[in-house]
């Protein structure tokens, strides 16, 4: 890069700059995406993706799974943690079962139903589910089930462990973490994975301010940046010393609304709210072409993702009439969103404009994160405007958060409630047959559009941009920098 | 004589303002040859003031100056900043009329008085300090090597004045505007700075122009003698001719209502009842260098109904500060203050208003005493209206009465005290004191400002309202003769004590203490 | 003297108490979940409240505030909940971005302002006068943000001249980093500051003791600066204190846009999630300089002026 | 009575009136609906049928920025009248009395002063919802503080002149000798402070806007306008070019009264 005064930067360093900070180093601790960054580079995991996001073996050479699918065995490599002591079985049960029993377990939907994980020997690994447990093979693909050494953690304890230094088993190992700055790290010598990684180390900085983080790129002081916004995208395509790639995310973006509070407790007005909505020019609008409208409510990445369903029309006159039957004419509205980000807001302005054209009088409101997560955690809202990704190409997940009324999180917080998908979901889980579980979980797609769980707006790739510089790096769809595989240019 | 050091020709001052256009001096023209000594004496009010400040370039903006100012045959109103610059302080100085304020309150008096030095001579700051303290010195100030580092609101007003005489006389200057030098002054301190402006005056041919009311100081000092009134010169001449045979009516007015041609009134009845009962005062300021000072010590006073007590002494002996006193602005260490048998001390930031309605004080300086954005109207008007003590439709005319009163024009009204002379100051302090209607008036130096015909006017004022409404005065001046016309009962003060007390007519008549001898000798007479 | 300060630096423990009490009130007022701040939202309610309960966060209030007092009696600032790192030390490695960047503010800002202030007030109304006028009226309405992306743009982007972020290493290196930034600052503390001397040397302009100043023949320079100057200098001075509390403070928005690690962003992102510990200790901190940045500009003005008591 | 006003105050006053009658007159001067988007024409540059240019969401810049007159002047005047109103009165008693009350109240001043202004908008706005008069509430809560301290400063000095004394002996009751004789006296730095403030005000309310906490969308307020804006300074520099050119003015207006009131209220000065 263009050397920035005063830094040398004779060592192959790739630096990303990002809106997401590193909050622990824990990786049980936290599903926030900036943390989720950091645990895929310092924790390995059982499997790992291919170029093309397949599944190929990681840590395990190989693995079998018991007809009844309750019981998987993995076969491990050789590999050592970055203090040189060999990762086992027994780690990676270890792991596992933390995942399960650890009370403060951000998210163990993978394992929740896991029986046990045991060491049959140093390289043999047994994991038995209560009842069958299809996705299992996706989930320990997670950045949330990187293996951590059981003997660091049982020394130090699950707080101190990961409060500083942790022992590592992925690509690189922590150097420094300044909180609230930047995470520096390094290549673990140990790797399983020999001559990765490519370059000698990384930073992750965190800079809360978009135009700050373009402009360390432009100046050469950062080689990608993750999340930029749809302002940037025109000044950003004309920089030579830039790219742009479209980088699929597994990711949705929907108007979530509160199944519980007037006026959307009303299914006509749910639908209207979504008849009044001309996608194809809000996704024109808000993407500049990068993306496309959502059709279903489950990302178009996943598996068993239904590509021929029809999505909503546009239809206004048919919107306003339903608000009319419903009563709900000049009923006041609020949008939430979180602040500071113009996309959203962008977004929530073209919604304003056209539900206030079929008679509903919206009001946005701005908040800090904080605040907002608790209003849509206690309900406290109509309508809100969000993006949630998942993990895997795994749909079980997905349906269990964004759908399923029973699951825990009150489908994503809208209290929306079918017998009959939560009852899917289940199935989901535990069919073998690939067909019926397409058929299955295309059911929990059209029952959830009609019943207007919520509106999805347009699938969206990762807005993120590279300096030609290097080479190798991409985000994934699952949230995951490729990068031990990322080097400069020669 | 030779050529004159100052030759003022058809000097004329006007004044823009608000309201209009004010015209203070007019074709006013006289001379001042190397070492003489030029008095002006006048009305309160008449541009002398303003006659002074013209010499020196030293107006606001707002004044047009027109005529012709030569001093040693260059143009004075010709000259550029720095062209005034070189003169003033070196070869001509002025000594203001209002010392407080012309003092910079951030600044140690030492600095301020070696400032000049370092300016026009070069001295370096040490040296200037050293000179300094001997002018300081010379201006009879005590102590002078501690007072150097006192700062203005530390010092007495008569302390301040001659700080700014020590400043003015620093380089040795040719010609000394002196802008009522001795007003705040004792008669012994002020004899001694007659005494050592003569000095200058008579060895290094120093020559001054001697703005005064004080006749009797005029008639021991110059040699000629300027009359103004309203803006104009009136009468000029030799002193002895002027003063013996003056030839102007208003000259022959002045010189009618010196003091000591005033009909001494008769000492009213003692029997009457106490008013006024101080006891045991010690007040104690904390000093500059550390440590305290100790202002007043065990002071005790009575004052009956209808009685004027004259209250004497030297500059910074503590007559403000008593008088401060007992209106509660400062408070004792120990003692008491009794207004009819009540003790009026007060513990709180407002005073009594039935004790303020009782006791009023007209404040030693004129000028800073006056709210500088209120106009002499809203002045006089504000208490009156505040305690509602004419009905609202009175008011005009109570302030026009009050006004009147004290001899002040009503087109004063709607000036602001920046617009005013320093007489006319003190008469609107007067005015606004006796709004109230008083029974005891505390008077510092009431008629410092004021020029002797307008100075018996107000005395005239005061024995009348202690006849009409016995009215009780406490008089704090250092004029003995007008002490000796108006007042009843006398103490002397030294130091902070009270050194000698008693009639009227025993203590200045037949003095015990040597200091009140000294004080005695030292009054200026015609 | 000595007693005074010494009397002075007792009012800071009540103050500080009161802080604690406001700060650990407004806290609990405030709406959002620190745990919830670090799990995420797929998070499950039984994983949010067994962190709660580990940071102790569902104990009644005023246990929680009894906990609080009795660790900072103990000199204990608490942890941070997110980062689990003790709040001292986070303090301490963002103090010294900041604390450079406030030097180099002032260090910018005081001669800049005295000069302007002094150009203003001597050259009124004339072309100079309305020019710094109407600069700093231009350099105060443009946002901070704006201003420093602008900047960032042309220097660091277009010219390469400064680096867009962070602090650099060595005291060139810090100077090199903060410049951009402490510009930033000063362009729209200057005019506040400049104004209000620009009025207070006026004022003072027209004093008596000025006339007589002249009246000894002092050079005008002279005059103003050791009378003027001195007495017009205490209501800045007092601003200038002010604005320095505010700028410790204050800077949030310089450090966000300039990606500086410093108490500005620390503080920032503690409050966004939520990070109460953090939160606290830093406003302690804050207030702690406060009143001792308040106590210096009081010194200060006993020092000028001397009728003033401390 | 205009007539003997300072140059500057007239001027000023005249700016700060025409930007009066623009956000009265506002519906009658504009073309478009200060809240109406038009995706199709999104960032279109100044000219033609828009004057000032449009959007990211095809709003009538020129339209927004005369609507935007309304705002921020109501939250330049409540922003800066409250906070002055209170420290102002706080200052003037503490700095008379002294004592125990200047005590606590100073020291109420350092607990404030203690707490970024960003906590306690985030603190309120979180509390009280999000909007423009929750701001102003906290802009009160907080601002007050540097007026206090800077009248409290000059009250100190003022307090012990001889003609405060003067009203003293003449019995006037304390709150009388302080605003009638100590405020005019102390008053005229704060008044060029305060016309600065509210151009700060005007800022802050960027500022927040900038971490996304300022006014709601769609209001329209210049200092939003800016902050949404500056995202595209390098595709469509109007978006955000206007209202700061707005804001501009209307901060010169304000400094330009600052200062003929100053000049004013400044003794012995015609
Ligand atoms: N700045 C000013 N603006 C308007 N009028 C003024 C100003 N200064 C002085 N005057 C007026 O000019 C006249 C002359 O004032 P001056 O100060 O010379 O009087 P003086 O002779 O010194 O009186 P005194 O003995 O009372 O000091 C007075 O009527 C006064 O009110
Ligand atoms: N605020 C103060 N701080 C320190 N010392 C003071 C203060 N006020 C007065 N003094 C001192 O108290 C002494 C008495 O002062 P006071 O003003 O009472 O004198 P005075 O008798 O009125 O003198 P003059 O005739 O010169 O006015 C002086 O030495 C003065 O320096
Ligand atoms: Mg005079
Ligand atoms: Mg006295």
């Amino acid at each position: 890069p263009k050397s920035v005064a005063g830094e040398e930067d004779e060592a192959d360093i790739i630096r990303i700059v990002s809106l997401y900070r590193t909050q622990t180093l824990d990786p049980i601790k936290s599903v926030f995406t900036g943390s989720i960054e950091a645990f895929g580079q310092l924790y390995t995991r059982l499997l790992r993706l291919d170029e093309n996001d397949e599944l190929i073996p990681g840590l395990a050479l190989r693995w079998e799974i018991s007809a009844d699918a309750t019981d998987y065995t993995f076969f491990l490599r050789k590999a050592k943690f970055s203090d040189g002591s060999p990762i086992t079985a027994d780690d990676v049960a270890f792991t596992l079962l933390r995942m399960r029993d650890d009370p403060e377990a951000a998210y163990s939907e993978t394992v929740e139903d896991m029986q046990n994980a045991w060491a049959i020997d140093d390289h043999t690994l047994r994991v038995r589910f209560n009842s069958a447990n299809i996705p299992f093979l996706q989930g320990v693909e997670t950045a949330f089930l990187g293996i951590v050494s059981r003997a660091d953690v049982e020394r130090r304890g699950s707080v101190d462990a990961f409060s500083d230094i942790p022992v590592s088993s992925g690509p690189y190992q922590v150097v420094e973490w300044r909180r609230n700055d930047r995470l520096i790290l390094e290549p673990n010598p140990h790797y399983w994975r020999a001559g990765y990684p490519l370059n000698d180390g990384a930073e992750l900085i965190e800079v809360v301010d978009v135009n700050t983080r373009i402009a360390m790129l432009q100046a050469g002081e950062v080689d990608a940046v993750r999340y930029i916004q749809n302002s940037h995208f025109a000044e950003l395509s004309e920089d030579p010393d830039v790219v742009l790639p479209v980088e699929p995310a597994m990711r949705v973006s929907v108007l979530l609304l509160n199944h519980d509070r007037p006026p959307f407790s009303d299914k006509r007005v749910r639908e209207a709210a979504a008849l009044a909505l001309d996608m194809d020019r809000i996704t024109k609008a808000m993407l500049r072409g990068r993306g496309r409208t959502a059709n279903t409510l489950l990302p178009e990445q996943l598996e068993f993702y239904d590509p021929d369903f029809p999505g909503w029309e546009y239809n206004p006159d048919r919107a306003r009439q339903l608000i009319e039957e419903a009563g709900a004419t000049g009923a006041d509205v609020t949008i939430n969103i979180t602040a500071p980000d113009s996309d959203w807001e962008m977004a929530a302005l073209i919604v304003q404009s056209y539900w206030g054209a079929i008679g509903l009088n919206v009001i946005i409101q701005k908040m800090d994160q904080a605040l907002y997560e608790q209003r849509l955690e206690d309900g406290d809202y109509d309508s809100s405007i969000e993006w949630w990704y998942n993990d895997s190409k795994e749909p079980d997940l997905a349906v269990r958060w964004a759908l399923c009324g029973s699951c825990g999180n009150r489908a994503y917080y809208t209290n929306y409630q079918n017998d009959r998908v939560d009852e899917l979901v289940e199935m989901g889980t535990a069919e073998m047959d690939p067909d019926r579980r397409r058929e299955i979980y295309r059911e929990i797609q059209a029952l959830a559009f009609r019943d207007v769980a919520q509106i999805p707006l347009y699938y969206f790739p990762w807005p993120n941009a590279y300096s030609t510089g290097i080479e190798g790096l991409r985000l994934r769809p699952s949230t995951q920098w490729t990068l031990e595989e990322a080097r400069r240019v020669p | 004589m030779s050529e004159p050091l100052l030759k003022v020709c058809n000097l004329d001052v006007s004044f823009r303002s608000r309201g209009g256009e004010t015209h203070a001096v007019r074709n006013v023209s006289f001379d001042v040859g190397v070492g003489e000594i030029i008095g002006i004496v006048g009305e309160s009010g008449s541009g002398k003031s303003v006659s002074c400040r013209a010499i020196l370039g030293l107006l606001p903006e707002s004044a047009s100056v027109s005529g012709r100012i030569e001093y040693s045959d260059q143009n004075l109103l010709g000259l550029d900043t720095e062209g005034l610059r070189r003169i003033r302080g070196r070869d001509v100085s002025m000594v203001f009329q209002n010392p407080a304020s012309h003092l910079d309150p951030l600044m140690a008096i030492g600095a301020q008085v070696s400032e000049p030095l370092i300016h026009h001579q070069d001295a370096s700051p040490t040296q200037a300090l050293d000179a300094a303290i001997e002018r300081l010195r010379e201006v009879q100030l005590e102590h002078p090597e501690q007072r150097v580092n006192s700062y203005p609101h530390e010092l007495s007003g008569g302390m301040k004045q001659r700080v700014m005489i020590a400043a003015a006389i620093a380089c040795g200057p040719g010609l000394l505007l002196a802008d009522e030098p001795t007003t705040a002054l004792d008669v012994t301190v002020q004899a001694r700075i007659l005494e050592l402006l003569k000095s200058l005056n008579e060895q290094h041919y120093l020559s001054v122009v001697l703005v005064s009311h004080d006749l009797a100081v005029v008639a021991q000092v110059c040699d000629r003698v300027l009359v103004m009134r309203h803006g104009e010169i009136v009468e000029s001449g030799d002193t002895k001719q002027v003063i013996y045979s003056p030839q102007h009516p208003y000259t022959q007015q002045l010189i009618e209502s010196q003091p000591s041609r005033m009909t001494i009134r008769p000492p009213v009845a003692t029997d009457t009842d106490t008013l006024l009962d101080v006891s045991n005062i010690d007040v104690e300021f904390a000093s500059p260098g550390g440590g305290t000072m100790r202002a007043l010590n065990d002071v005790s006073l009575i004052l009956r109904q209808g009685e004027s007590l004259g209250v004497v002494g030297e500059s910074g002996s503590g007559k403000s500060t008593l008088a401060r006193v007992v209106m509660g602005l400062v408070k004792p260490k120990s003692g008491d203050v009794k207004l009819r048998g009540q003790s009026i001390l007060q513990k709180r930031n407002r005073l009594d208003l039935s004790v303020c309605r009782k006791v009023q004080m007209v404040f030693q300086n004129p000028y800073d005493s006056l709210n500088p954005r209120y106009s002499v109207y809203e002045t006089i008007a504000e208490p009156l209206e505040r305690h509602k003590l004419v009905p609202a439709t009175k008011l005009d005319e109570r302030v026009a009465e009050l006004m009147g009163l004290v001899e002040l024009d009503s087109s004063l009204a709607s000036r602001k005290p920046a617009q005013l002379s320093g007489g006319q100051c003190q008469r609107v302090g007067i005015a606004r004191a006796l709004a109230m209607d008083p029974e005891l008036l505390i008077a510092d130096e009431i008629t410092s400002a004021l020029d002797v015909t307008i100075q018996a006017q107000i005395i005239a004022l005061l024995n009348r309202l202690r006849e009409e409404r016995g009215l009780s005065v406490i008089f704090i001046s250092h004029d003995l003769t007008l002490v000796r016309s108006f007042c009843d009962q006398v103490v002397v003060f030294q130091s902070g004590r009270i050194v000698e007390s008693g009639a009227v007519s025993g203590v200045l008549e037949q003095p015990q203490k040597s200091y009140t001898q000294e004080l005695l000798l030292s009054v200026p007479t015609l | 003297m000595f007693l005074k300060v010494g009397k002075r630096l007792g009012h800071i423990l009540p103050v500080l108490l009161g802080i604690s009490i406001v700060s650990f009130g407004l806290i609990q007022l405030t709406p959002g979940d620190p745990a919830r701040m670090i799990l995420g939202n797929k998070a499950s309610v039984e994983a949010v409240e067994a962190v709660r309960e580990r940071m102790g966060l569902n104990e009644p209030v005023l246990q929680q505030y009894g906990n609080y007092m009795l660790n900072l009696v103990q000199g204990d600032l608490g942890e941070s909940l997110r980062y689990q790192q003790p709040v001292s030390e986070l303090i301490m490695q963002f103090l010294p971005v900041t604390g450079f960047l406030a030097l180099y503010v002032i260090v910018l800002t005081v001669p800049l302002t005295i000069l302007l202030g002094i150009l203003a007030a001597r050259n009124r109304g004339r072309w100079i006068d309305q020019l710094i006028r109407m600069t700093s009226v231009l350099g105060m309405t443009m946002p901070v943000f704006w201003l420093a992306m602008l900047m960032l743009r042309i220097f660091s982007v277009e010219l390469g001249w400064f680096p867009v972020s962070g602090f650099g290493t060595g005291f060139v290196g810090h100077l090199h980093h903060l410049f951009l930034p402490a510009v930033s600052v000063s362009i729209y503390l200057i005019p506040v500051l400049v104004r209000n001397l620009r009025a207070a040397l006026l004022e003072e302009m027209n004093a008596d003791y000025v006339v007589a100043s002249r009246s000894k023949g002092l050079p005008e320079g002279y005059i103003f600066r050791r009378h003027i100057l001195k007495n017009a200098s205490l209501p800045t001075l007092n601003l200038f204190g002010v604005l320095i509390t505010w700028l410790i403070g204050g800077t949030v928005i310089v450090e966000l846009v300039y990606a500086i690690p410093g108490l500005g962003t620390l503080m920032f992102n503690a409050i966004l999630g939520r990070d109460y510990s953090v939160i606290q200790g830093l406003t302690l901190f804050y207030a702690f300089s406060t009143v001792i940045i308040t106590l210096v500009t009081d010194m200060l003005s006993a020092l000028i002026d001397p009728r003033i008591e401390l | 009575m205009i007539a003997r006003w300072p140059k500057s105050l007239r001027f000023g006053a005249g700016i700060v009136l025409l930007w009066l009658i623009a956000a009265v007159l506002a519906p009658w001067l504009t073309p478009a609906d200060p809240y109406a988007i038009d995706l199709d024409n999104t960032l279109r540059p100044p000219g033609g049928d828009w004057l000032m240019g449009t959007d990211h969401v095809g709003r009538d810049v020129f339209t927004r920025v005369v609507f935007a007159a309304r705002i921020d002047i109501w939250m330049g005047v409540m922003g800066v009248l409250a906070p002055l109103l209170i420290g102002v009165t706080i200052g003037l008693f503490a700095g008379y009395f002294g004592g125990l009350f200047d005590s606590v109240m100073m020291r109420i001043v350092d607990i404030t002063l203690a707490f970024p202004f960003l906590i306690l908008v985030l603190a309120i706005v979180a509390m009280l919802g999000p909007g423009i008069t929750n701001f102003i509430i906290a802009l009160a809560l907080v601002a007050w503080v540097s007026y206090a301290r800077l009248i409290r400063a000059d009250v100190m000095v003022v307090k012990n002149a001889e003609y405060v004394q003067a009203a003293r002996t003449l019995g006037f009751s304390s709150p009388l000798i302080i605003f009638k004789h100590v405020l005019p006296n102390t008053i005229s730095p704060i008044i060029v402070y305060a016309m600065t403030d509210m151009v700060l005000v005007v800022l802050a309310g960027a500022s927040l806007g900038f971490i996304g906490l300022g006014v709601q969308p769609p209001t329209a307020e210049w200092g939003a306008m800016i902050a949404d804006g500056q995202a595209y300074i390098t595709e469509a520099w109007w978006v955000s070019f206007f209202p700061g050119l707005a804001a501009v003015s209307f901060g010169i207006g304000l400094s330009l009264i600052g200062d003929g009131l100053a000049r004013m209220l400044r003794i012995g000065d015609t």
